[in-house]
């Protein structure tokens, strides 16, 4: 059975379970290319030597905020189009949304299909086109008080990469 | 014509409004030109004005703002996305 | 701290128990990127319609053989030479080895960056290469009888794009 | 000088060797005199000519036919690698 579904919610989620519900009974997948995105407490260290510990404004914690009704629209249309592009036999996507902690996961993608070359395509495309289409925003939590996510102009290229390539990336 | 307008993360902060049932004259008829009707109205919409990278969503899509409006549309504004 | 490590075994993996051993006390981890290979029943069904019916020579198992000591050596290299290539935080790749039924894994690579761009990048490398340069064989188990699994062409072209753009697609 | 020989797969199938000590006339040289010098021993070797793009490793590293073979060499022969 093909599934293809996408959840927004507050609640963690399991990747194993997520993936082996993806996988039951479909003895076509070969491959299953998943991604996991976590919050993290800093971007930057102290200084350029290669010691763990992290600045001051370091991030204490992160909250979500989405738009909700476009969110699952955009989502699913993001998968949708990620179906036309390559051969898929079955999709999982999971947005977190609420106050997070360090380490907690925020975000899955998981796409099952015959071949690999599908798989990691798609996951990856899924991503690149959840991160500048999905309306989540995120706000730092730090010792200095709160700020809001800027965007980033490397997730803007990312994502426009898949309009020049098109289809060349599918190599199998 | 009667629309919605919503606003989200930093911008729906500085605006202090999460959404507003508006009553929209006629000359008002894409995103930009709501975007300045909203600026006109005062300073407290200035906000709307100094927000970099402006984006916005008619009916829960992402529209440019050349984007047109019709009766009863949900148009929202904020900052680019960071989800993910 | 940062795990780079490698297994062959005929054992089953867990994937969450990895990517969570490879993620735990990281908090500079935003990315994992993860890879699992499954076998799969077969590769083409009866005829062009859309049923689940699969063919008659369909696989029924596996058996993968492999050149220890050589093994171990190729999948320390490739990993090596993707911790050169990417900013990575952790590698974890398992190759399983013996009899293997249909849906069963065969193979985990696990990722772990600070982005997203280099955990997909060096995930979908190190596949690449292990398909290719890692001493692995697979042989099938049809209704006819066993046959050695041919090498494809497109697990070649795929290794091989990663001479030609090399460090262009690391956009992040 | 001695070396071993391994082979895998197919090949080792169609040989019916898994691994062979052998001792090495001076005139092979490198990997490929070694297949040509093994095929030459005889019929029972016919699938290490016949096998379709052979592949080699010298001491676990894969390698190519102008590879250098020294004493003592763990040299392996098999078809194109299938894992993953």
């Amino acid at each position: 059975m093909e599934t293809f579904s996408i959840d927004v919610r507050a609640a963690d989620f399991d990747p194993n379970a997520e993936i082996e519900a993806l996988t039951a009974h479909n003895l076509q997948i070969g491959a299953v290319a998943s991604f996991v995105g976590l919050v993290r407490a800093d971007t930057q260290k102290v200084g350029a030597d290669e010691t763990d510990s992290i600045r001051a404004d370091s991030v204490r914690g992160m909250s979500l905020e989405h738009y909700p009704g476009m969110t699952e629209k955009a989502l699913t249309a993001i998968v949708d189009e990620a179906r036309q592009r390559w051969e898929l036999l079955g999709v999982r996507v999971i947005h977190r949304i609420g106050p997070l902690r360090p380490g907690e996961r925020i975000v899955l993608v998981a796409v099952a299909s015959s071949h690999r070359g599908d798989a990691f395509a798609a996951c990856e495309f899924i991503m690149d086109y959840l991160k500048t289409r999905a309306p989540f925003w995120k706000k730092e939590a730090t010792a200095q008080g709160h700020r809001w996510v800027d965007a980033r102009e490397t997730d803007q290229s990312a994502a426009q990469r898949w309009n020049e390539s098109s289809k060349n990336s599918t190599s199998q | 014509m009667q629309i919605t307008v919503l606003f989200f993360a930093g911008l729906r902060e500085a605006l202090g409004h999460t959404a507003i049932r508006l009553e929209l004259p006629p000359h008002v008829g894409n995103v930009g030109a709501l975007r300045d009707y909203l600026i006109a109205q005062g300073p407290e919409w200035a906000a709307l004005g100094s927000a970099r990278n402006l984006r916005a969503a008619v009916n829960q899509q992402m529209a440019g703002f050349d984007a047109p409006i019709e009766a009863d549309d949900e148009i929202a504004f904020f900052p680019p996305v960071t989800g993910g």
